[in-house]
């Protein structure tokens, strides 16, 4: 069998779709559910003359891969939500100076120290908006191998199309789970690479001042041109200023460049939805028991759809409010209080008709619980 | 074929984890079968009572964890008391006779096989109690052929640990084969 | 090695703040702070051109220019 | 090259208060490049929060003014994937000991070369005077108006107990060593530490009634003295300057080099 034919942990799957994007610099900090994670990239970056680096903490994990990042690297680290809330200050930081990076989080049920080796979403909301101030922020998702491989492939890719931190919001179940993945051929999915400066040794090279296109061509630290990079709210030469005009413009760039591409960055997959008379929108491994029960509710006759996002954030409104029309429910299945429920609710015509079967203790929500919430629902006459 | 609901259980240290990979790799790469594997983790490292669940099939596989298990092994008295409820009524139990009494009837075929003992007096070293358990398995439910687990324990393991894996997954397929009977 | 002469000090005005560092540890005394709180050398005869005013200056407003003696001008 | 060839002139007169250590140590780090002839393409500079972190705004090197404390993660992260630079991480007593104090006991004990500077001025200046973990015992601070009884760091004894390889203390009133120090700590194979007492006569002076920056100077100069000085073994409160540790250990990037050998030829 040949060697790109593999059965492994999602989290090796990332392993081997972060190697395949080119990112060849990760830092870590051990913890549960993602460690397979570190502990992959340990064994597999030196082999390539990559870096593995294990910090101190998650914040020296985070910060570490931004100053990997500016020289010209790919890169990438791995948490779980107590290192995720550690690297909220570094993400802002990420956001700010705009260093592509991409950010696994294997979510494990909290707050804090919470259900470390059990599967919870509750990291949703902390994604996009666990750093402090206004931003735009890109969360992607996946609920099997192939899914994954993919979206961490595109993870690699936005970030470095839109110079912006990307969050790869997996959970412990497809983290840890095992199943068959064929690895793509090289070139089977394209790769964005980094964007470098045209501008010449000695021509004024302004780092952040974005093309037509709103992209940033970089320059490597090391290289010729020598700037600035700070959190502060700076100029287009990168030095900070309180001026209230470029502060605006600095805030409007980098809240647009994300949500008016949120077309470009919606990865998302329908499952029978174009007969459907009542929707189910999922993600991650809850969306693998929503379509089970999809898959189980046709056999009968039943027209139950599928909406499954694999964009998080920036939240795909449009999709999901087309979809919804004309439903005569929507149930969100996820396993939280919530917090996808409220982006569906504020994206569709008819919020009332939406409605969440969830699970929160630690077990992946069964297609047994959800046939249940279904049947409560129909009670409820729709 | 009928989609297999598996649960693997025991305690650390006995393979009972790794064993199952094999199972499912086995089965998803060498058989054309859709396979999924995955396991309950615990806070500590080792000890306690182990689970892995794996599942089987010829068509996708979404609901990745075993609910109702139609086969069951348990290698130690602990995993048996605890799992033993779950099974699917006319599942298949499998239990080692040196580590598991049998307490309480369930609606189950239950095998007690003396896997352990047959390993030690063949081979005498206990770290492939877990492949024997293994040949038992398939050979009791026909699940993967034997070819595939080799082709798998061929990837994993070092040339010379290959010959003792061979030997124990044919004393477990004969063990198998002698309790299915 | 040619002993350096001094030329000039060159100090910039507007970098200057005037904390007085280049004054008090002048250690032939030939700076001053003018009205404006700048420093000025006022006594540019006396300088030994030890440049510990240079060295010292937090403002990086000091410059000691030197001629070296005998030799020529570049 | 002269030393303003290595500055961003624009941004002059700077943002520090009238007879700012900063500012001297500014210009004796600047000497100590020039000294060494180093291009400014080859040196990063990497700075955290407060009035110490700006300096990476002044100078024309490759500058990234990062988050409070966390100036030695970035470093360690541009150093990883570009051994070849130079790395120097200018850093306040608060920034590089309180918040950072993590980061730095590990960038000591991973001897990883880079150089930190820890611009001591024993106070938060920027937010306005709160003590830090180095303003000592019985001293004034906003935020300690009955004095302070936190103990404070001594940075010598820590940097040398977490491993670093090259550890010196100087102050702003002896600029020639200073410039010495940070010569050598820059060209040394390994993680240097450099602790610099500078001035803050703005908060620290004003509120422990040193008085102004030339007092505070002097108070640098009688409170001093080198490394081993008879003045020491008659009157122990004195501070010792000069450097403490100076060895060859292996460096961090280096050693990683000798793991990628080591996976490489594991898998041929």
């Amino acid at each position: 069998m040949s060697d790109n034919v593999k059965f492994l942990q999602g989290n090796e799957a990332c392993v081997e779709a972060a190697l395949y994007s080119g990112m060849d610099f990760f830092a870590g900090y051990p913890i549960t559910p993602s460690t397979e994670i570190a502990e992959q990239m340990a064994i597999r970056l030196p082999r390539i003359g990559g870096t593995y680096l294990q910090m101190e903490d998650e914040i020296a994990s985070l910060c570490a891969i931004i100053g990997a990042s500016l020289t010209g690297h790919k890169v990438m680290t791995a948490t779980s939500g107590p290192g995720f809330s550690l690297m909220q200050e570094a993400l802002g930081y990420a956001v700010m100076a705009e260093i592509p990076c991409v950010i696994v989080n294997v979510q494990r049920g909290g707050p804090s120290t919470g259900n470390p080796t059990h599967v919870s979403q509750g990291d949703v909301n902390q994604a996009r908006w666990g750093t402090h101030g206004d931003h735009a922020i890109v969360a992607l998702t996946a609920s099997n191998h192939e899914d994954l491989f993919r979206v961490t492939v595109e993870g690699f890719n936005i970030a470095e199309t839109y110079r912006t931190p990307v969050i790869l919001l997996f959970d412990e179940v497809v983290g840890h789970m095992r199943e068959k993945l064929v690895i793509p051929n090289p070139g089977e999915i394209p790769l964005v690479e980094r964007l470098k400066t045209s501008v010449k040794e000695g021509i004024d090279y302004h780092p952040y001042l974005p093309r037509e296109d709103g992209r940033l061509p970089m320059s490597d630290f090391g290289a010729v041109h020598r700037y600035n990079v700070t959190g502060l709210f700076h100029d287009m030469w990168g030095f900070p200023t309180d001026n209230p005009k470029i502060v605006h413009g600095l805030l409007r760039h980098l809240v647009d460049k994300i949500d008016n591409n949120a077309h470009k960055i919606a990865m998302y997959k329908d499952f029978y939805v174009d007969d459907a008379d009542r929707l189910l929108i999922s993600y991650g491994s809850a969306a693998r028991s929503a379509l089970h029960v999809v898959e189980n509710r046709r056999s009968r006759g039943e027209r139950l759809g599928l909406l499954e996002l694999q964009t998080l954030w920036p939240f795909p409104a449009q999709i999901v409010r087309e979809r919804a029309r004309g439903m005569q429910s929507v149930t969100v299945v996820e396993m939280n209080k919530g917090q996808v429920l409220e982006a569906v609710k504020s994206a569709v015509d008819k919020p009332d008709r939406v409605f969440l079967a969830n699970r929160t203790d630690g077990v992946l929500i069964t297609p047994t619980d959800i046939r249940n919430f279904l049947r409560v629902i129909k009670g409820k006459g729709i | 074929m009928e989609r297999c609901r598996m649960v693997f259980s025991g305690s650390g240290g006995q393979g009972v984890i790794t064993a199952a990979i094999i199972l499912a790799e086995a089965a998803a790469i060498y058989e054309n079968l859709t396979a999924v594997q995955s396991q309950v983790y615990g806070a500590e490292a080792r000890g306690g009572a182990t689970r892995s669940d794996v599942i089987i099939a010829d068509s996708t596989i979404y609901f990745p964890k075993v609910n109702q298990p139609n086969v069951l092994v348990c290698l130690t008295q602990e995993a048996y008391a605890k799992f033993s409820p779950i099974i699917r009524p006319g599942g298949l139990l499998i239990t080692d006779r040196r580590y598991v009494t049998l307490m309480k009837k369930v609606d189950a075929r239950q095998r007690e096989i003396p896997m352990f003992e047959t390993v030690m007096d063949k081979i005498g070293k206990p770290i492939v109690f877990n492949i024997c358990m293994l040949g038992a398995v398939i050979a009791m439910t026909d699940i993967v052929k034997p070819d595939a687990i080799m082709k798998v324990l061929e990837r994993r393991i070092p040339e010379n640990f290959l010959e003792m894996n061979r030997q124990a997954l044919h004393l477990g397929i004969e063990l198998g084969y002698a309790a299915k009977r | 090695m040619a002993k350096p002469k001094l030329k000039a000090h060159r100090i910039a005005r507007d970098w200057c703040k005037g904390c007085g560092i280049c004054i008090e540890f002048c250690p032939k005394k030939v700076l001053e702070l003018d009205t404006e709180a700048k420093a000025v050398a006022a006594r540019p005869e006396d300088c030994i051109v030890c440049k510990l005013c240079e060295l010292r200056c937090p403002d990086l407003a000091i410059e000691i220019e030197t001629e070296r003696e005998g030799a020529n001008h570049e | 090259m002269a030393i303003k060839d290595y500055i961003r002139e624009r941004f002059f007169p700077h943002m520090w208060c009238p007879g700012c250590g900063h500012g001297m140590v500014l210009n004796g780090l600047l000497r100590a490049i020039e000294t060494l002839g180093m291009s400014k393409n080859e040196i990063v500079m990497v700075s955290g929060i407060g009035c110490s972190s700006r300096i990476s705004g002044y100078v024309d090197f490759h500058t990234l003014h990062t988050i409070h404390g966390r100036a030695l993660a970035f470093a360690t992260g541009v150093k990883m994937s570009r051994p070849e630079l130079n790395l120097i991480v200018p850093m306040g007593d608060g920034d590089a000991l309180s918040i950072g104090g993590n980061h730095f006991i590990h960038a000591c004990r991973r001897n990883i070369a880079m150089t930190a500077i820890v611009m001591n001025n024993r106070i938060y200046g920027m937010t306005g005077g709160q003590f830090s973990p180095l303003t000592g015992y019985g001293a004034m601070a906003t935020t300690a108006p009955y004095r302070n009884i936190d103990h404070g760091f001594d940075i010598v004894q820590l940097a040398m107990a977490a491993g670093a390889t090259y550890v010196a203390r100087t102050t702003t009133y002896h600029v020639k060593q200073m410039t010495e120090i940070l010569r050598d700590a820059i060209i040394h194979e390994g993680f240097s530490v450099v602790e610099i007492m500078s001035q803050c006569p703005t908060y620290f002076g004003r509120k422990n009634k040193i008085g102004d920056a030339p007092e505070m100077l002097e108070w640098f100069k009688n409170t001093t003295t080198p490394i081993g000085s008879k003045a020491k073994q008659e009157d122990p409160s004195l501070i010792e300057r000069g450097v403490f540790v100076q060895k060859e250990l292996p460096e961090y990037c280096s050693e990683y080099a000798k793991v990628v050998e080591r996976a490489m030829k594991g898998r041929s």
